[in-house]
């Protein structure tokens, strides 16, 4: 068993939020709290780090004068906590939300339409490539949103949804893998590190 | 003018973007907006514990019920804050960067693995109550799960060694296709949306301030 | 002064833009009335509403986990519907929320519907609530809510990740109905496992469109209705020309 | 109520309970069940026995302490094979944890001396702003990076010399576990300037990432715990990942035992006359 008083902290912390599986708790709501302030603090501090790095030394110690626009506008943002002038905290995020609309619009066009796209062009010489030629149109089909789904549109767009609910159950049966493996990582840490019962 | 220069920014700023994607060579107000943008990013930090420190603040001052969770949320925040600023402020100094690193590797990062553990088990009950063979649908959904899972562990093999060809045929293929359907989909969609923000349509996240 | 490899990318970019905004603008005017179907997952939100009145308990919502891009701005529109629906039942409304810009709009918005329907009372300094920024600290809030205040409809629309099972299967626990959407692939399965219905993929861009009825928001569905059907018949068409070695039609995707 | 109205109804901490014997007996005492390796990973594994002494490899961090179970120990296996055959490594990260992982990573080397901060390894920190950080930093490594996660300059270091944007580092890989991650680093910057991209994946976001690696965007795909236990394998040092690899299989076991035992009770429980169940 550890004497390291960290260890200590992380086993109880640990079994905190674990005891939420028996039932709702006290103890559960307290370490709820303790992890949302220290998540908030991290988040904090890095801000700051990145606030001196990226602006406060290219502005005092560069002399970059330009950058004093980006601050202002960073400011900004916090302008939401007071009534009178909140509306100025729609700048910056116009700016950000701009940005992610250009880059999306040129993103989602290129790697996620067209490339999927030209992906999809295949001969049709081979049971994997009709099938994937069919599927992805049946998909489609069954996203129409502006005819009812009757006649042969039906039975397509119904394939198409038999088709999704397989690639929903390999989601399904993929992911519990990956569950399991961090399942494994927290019983490594509380059975070895902190029990030292296994060792790693 | 309230409504007006936020969409001009926002046009202002798609377009930029677009134009620097679709010529040759870096487009210099590209390159600077992308340095503003990461400045801009990282006082928007900020604004979540804003929000926690006036919600939390206000529990302790009228000693709500629950107010010494609140309290301990409120210490957590400053005192890893201020950890986190003396060790950047004085990187020499070896005691903050362990205490940093402490406060991270043993109060941070422990619940968190302990949640996404706890998916585990969800995902088992869940499994039992929920996975029936009710339908065609459900049936096929099912048994396509159940094929990935023995394709995936070890012991699949052991059973029938045709699993994990079948589960890498449902992974490669069929799951392929169903998700390229949906993202041709979605992209369209998202390209729809995206234009309408660029545009000045779409403004709920302008609004409510 | 265009980019080698993008002539293509770019027209298509174009000719999209052009034919969104014209399906726009005229189903502004009214010369196009747009018809969408009835997607199912819709009715059963109210019923979830329903339940939860006869229960006495109230509906938890949550417009998922990312920052304002089409899925929350989707979310928020079935929030506003969701918010209606209480007001008409008189049923209690949590909303949780992770990002902190969108907490003022939700907020906002909550106390408008509320108002819109005669019942500003309704709306309490803790109908929305902002939990925390990092994930599983938000995920670890709402399960609480939804064990404490044994909510009877858990109505989840938006982005999420790994926190929709735990999500999901909380709600379950408490025995709450539960209707989710997203268009995150990868949690789509979990939804579909736990919840009572989930809506998938695009049906909640439609599912906003469809329940605020903005002509502006109607428009732009029709128009992509138009473009899939294009993109359709050129997979169709590209395929049947490759099959006979014939890759004009791909050779053009990378011009 | 009959058997298997009871087993319908089962108390879902028994499941729980079973799980976690399940998944920590063989943390105790190995199986040693067989492994066998997945394209994707020998793909993967390929494109770094390409390297030679002194190439230069960028490697993303995007995960947090959450998910780190799942895709840490790819990050692990593969900065330890990249060391042992003398290719110099920058991390950088998109997510506000991932500076900490590269840290745990060198620290021991940097300790030993066997590395040389900034010319054999250097930690560039986190950089917000999500997608559009990740283009930002594709098209101009050392102008959004400008200081390491300590506040040195970077452009004087050795190892950022002559890298202008990401097509300078001979593999960038993404270890990865949500978003911004692959999605980003293909539309942003891959399909733009035609990088060399290896992704390490947690598992749940395989199926999603699958399409890129069939459309060649991706070159090669590490699939959580099981990718690193065969990475490991692979590069000739069996560590964690592989010792994890019996719990996985018995975890599946009980699963896919609950769904059947489900399944049996569902129909038996139909079968049987109702009175009091809706």
């Amino acid at each position: 068993m550890s004497t390291d008083p960290w260890i200590w902290i992380m086993g109880l912390l640990m079994l905190g939020i674990f005891s939420f599986l028996i039932k709702e708790n006290p103890f559960y709501r307290w370490v709820e709290h303790v992890y949302v302030g220290a998540a908030a603090g991290y988040g904090l501090s890095m801000g700051y780090n990145n606030i001196i790095n990226q602006a406060w030394d290219p502005l005092v110690v560069q002399g970059k004068l330009i950058y004093i626009i980006p601050i202002i506008l960073g400011i900004m943002a916090y302008a939401r906590f007071i009534k009178p002038i909140s509306w100025l905290s729609r700048w910056p995020m116009a700016i950000i939300s701009g940005a992610g609309a250009g880059n999306a619009l040129y993103g989602a066009t290129n790697s996620s339409l067209v490339a999927q796209v030209k992906a999809n062009l295949l001969p049709l010489n081979s049971f994997n490539n009709i099938f994937m030629v069919v599927g992805v149109l049946a998909v489609m089909v069954y996203f129409l949103f502006s005819r009812d789904q009757k006649g042969p549109v039906k039975h397509f767009a119904s394939g198409g949804r038999m088709l999704l609910m397989v690639t929903f159950g390999v989601s399904f049966g993929n992911v519990i893998m990956g569950r399991i493996s961090l399942l494994l990582g927290a019983l490594q840490s509380i059975f070895g590190k902190w029990l030292g019962i296994i060792s790693l | 003018m309230r409504k007006e220069i936020p969409i001009a920014l926002s046009f202002l700023a798609g377009i930029i973007m677009l134009i620097d994607s679709f010529t040759p060579g870096n487009f210099a107000p590209r390159v600077e907006l992308s340095k503003w943008l990461i400045i801009m990013s990282a006082f928007m930090v900020g604004i979540a514990s804003v929000n926690l420190v006036r919600i939390h603040g206000a529990n302790v001052i009228s000693r709500r019920k629950g107010w010494f969770n609140s309290f301990s949320l409120l210490v957590m925040l400053v005192a890893f804050t201020y950890v986190g600023v003396m060790k950047y402020s004085y990187p020499e100094v070896e005691t903050w960067k362990v205490l940093f690193q402490n406060f991270y590797d043993y109060i941070m990062s422990p619940p968190a693995a302990v949640m996404y553990a706890i998916i585990a088990f969800y995902v088992s009950s869940a499994s039992y109550r929920a996975f029936k063979a009710r339908s065609v649908e459900a049936t096929v959904l099912l048994v396509a799960a159940v094929v990935v899972m023995l394709g995936k562990a070890p012991v699949g093999e052991l059973i029938w060694s045709k699993f994990p060809v079948i589960s890498s045929w449902l992974l490669n293929v069929a799951n392929t296709t169903g998700q390229r359907g949906i993202m041709i989909g979605a992209a369209i969609g998202g390209f729809v949306t995206s234009l309408r923000v660029l545009l000045g349509l779409e403004r709920g996240h302008l609004g409510g301030v | 002064m265009i980019k080698e490899g993008t002539r293509t990318l770019l027209a298509i970019v174009l000719l999209f833009a052009g034919v969104s905004y014209y399906f726009i603008t005229q189903t502004l005017k009214g010369k196009i009335k747009p018809y969408l179907r009835r997607i199912a997952g819709l009715d059963a939100i109210e019923e979830a509403v329903g339940r939860a009145t006869e229960m006495g308990r109230p509906i938890h919502f949550s417009p998922g986990m990312d920052g304002f891009c089409a899925e929350t701005f989707a979310g928020l529109s079935v929030l506003e519907y969701v918010t209606e629906l209480s007001a008409r039942y008189n049923t209690d409304l949590i909303v949780s929320i992770r990002v902190a810009t969108v907490f003022p709009v939700a907020q906002e918005m909550v106390r408008q519907a509320y108002l819109t329907a005669g019942k500003p009372d309704m709306f309490k300094e803790d109908t929305v609530r902002y939990l925390s920024g990092e994930q599983f600290a938000y995920a670890a809030g709402a399960m609480g809510i939804l064990h404490r205040y044994q909510c009877a409809g858990n109505i989840m629309m938006g982005v999420f990740y790994a926190e929709s099972m735990l999500l999901s299967e909380s709600g379950a626990q408490v025995g709450a109905m539960q209707v989710a959407g997203t268009a995150s692939l990868a949690q789509i399965a979990f939804f579909v496992a736990a919840c009572d219905y989930t809506l998938i993929g695009e049906e909640l861009y439609v599912a906003g469109a469809y329940l605020s009825q903005d002509p502006q928001r109607l428009g732009s569905i029709a128009g992509q209705e138009y473009l899939k059907m294009f993109v359709m018949a050129y997979l169709v068409l590209g395929s049947i020309l490759a099959t006979g070695g014939v890759n004009f039609l791909q050779d053009l995707l990378s011009k | 109520m009959s058997f298997w109205d009871k087993m319908q109804k089962i108390d879902r901490r028994i499941i729980y309970a079973l799980l976690v014997i399940v998944v920590a007996f063989p943390l105790i005492r190995p199986l040693g069940l067989p492994l066998s390796y997945s394209d994707t990973t020998l793909k993967f594994f390929d494109e770094i026995e390409k390297l030679q002494p002194g190439d230069r490899v960028l490697i993303s961090l995007d995960y947090a302490p959450s998910g780190a179970a799942d895709v840490h120990p790819q990050t692990v296996a593969v900065s330890k094979h990249l060391i042992q055959k003398g290719v110099k490594i920058a991390f950088v990260s998109f997510w506000e944890a991932g500076p900490m992982f590269a840290e745990q990573i060198m620290q021991p080397y940097l300790d030993s001396g066997e590395l040389v901060y900034g010319e054999d390894v250097v930690n560039l920190g986190y950089i917000p702003g999500a997608n559009s950080a990740i283009r930002s930093f594709g098209f101009d490594c050392v102008g959004s990076a400008p200081k390491d996660l300590n506040g040195k300059d970077t452009a004087s270091m050795p190892i950022m010399q002559g890298i202008k944007d990401c097509r300078d580092f001979d593999v960038v890989i993404d270890f990865v576990m949500g978003s911004p991650g692959t999605a980003a680093w293909v539309q942003q910057v891959q399909g733009p300037l035609g990088i060399n991209l290896l992704v390490g994946s947690v598992v749940v976001e395989v199926p999603a990432s699958m399409p890129f690696v069939q459309a060649g965007q991706v070159k090669g795909l590490l699939q959580g715990l099981r990718g690193a236990a065969e990475y490991e394998l692979l590069s000739g040092s069996a560590g964690i990942a592989a010792a994890g690899m019996d719990a996985q299989s018995l975890g599946h076991l009980l699963i896919i035992g609950s769904i059947l035992v489900g399944n049996v009770a569902y129909f038996m429980s139909k079968k049987q006359p109702k009175n009091n169940k809706q």
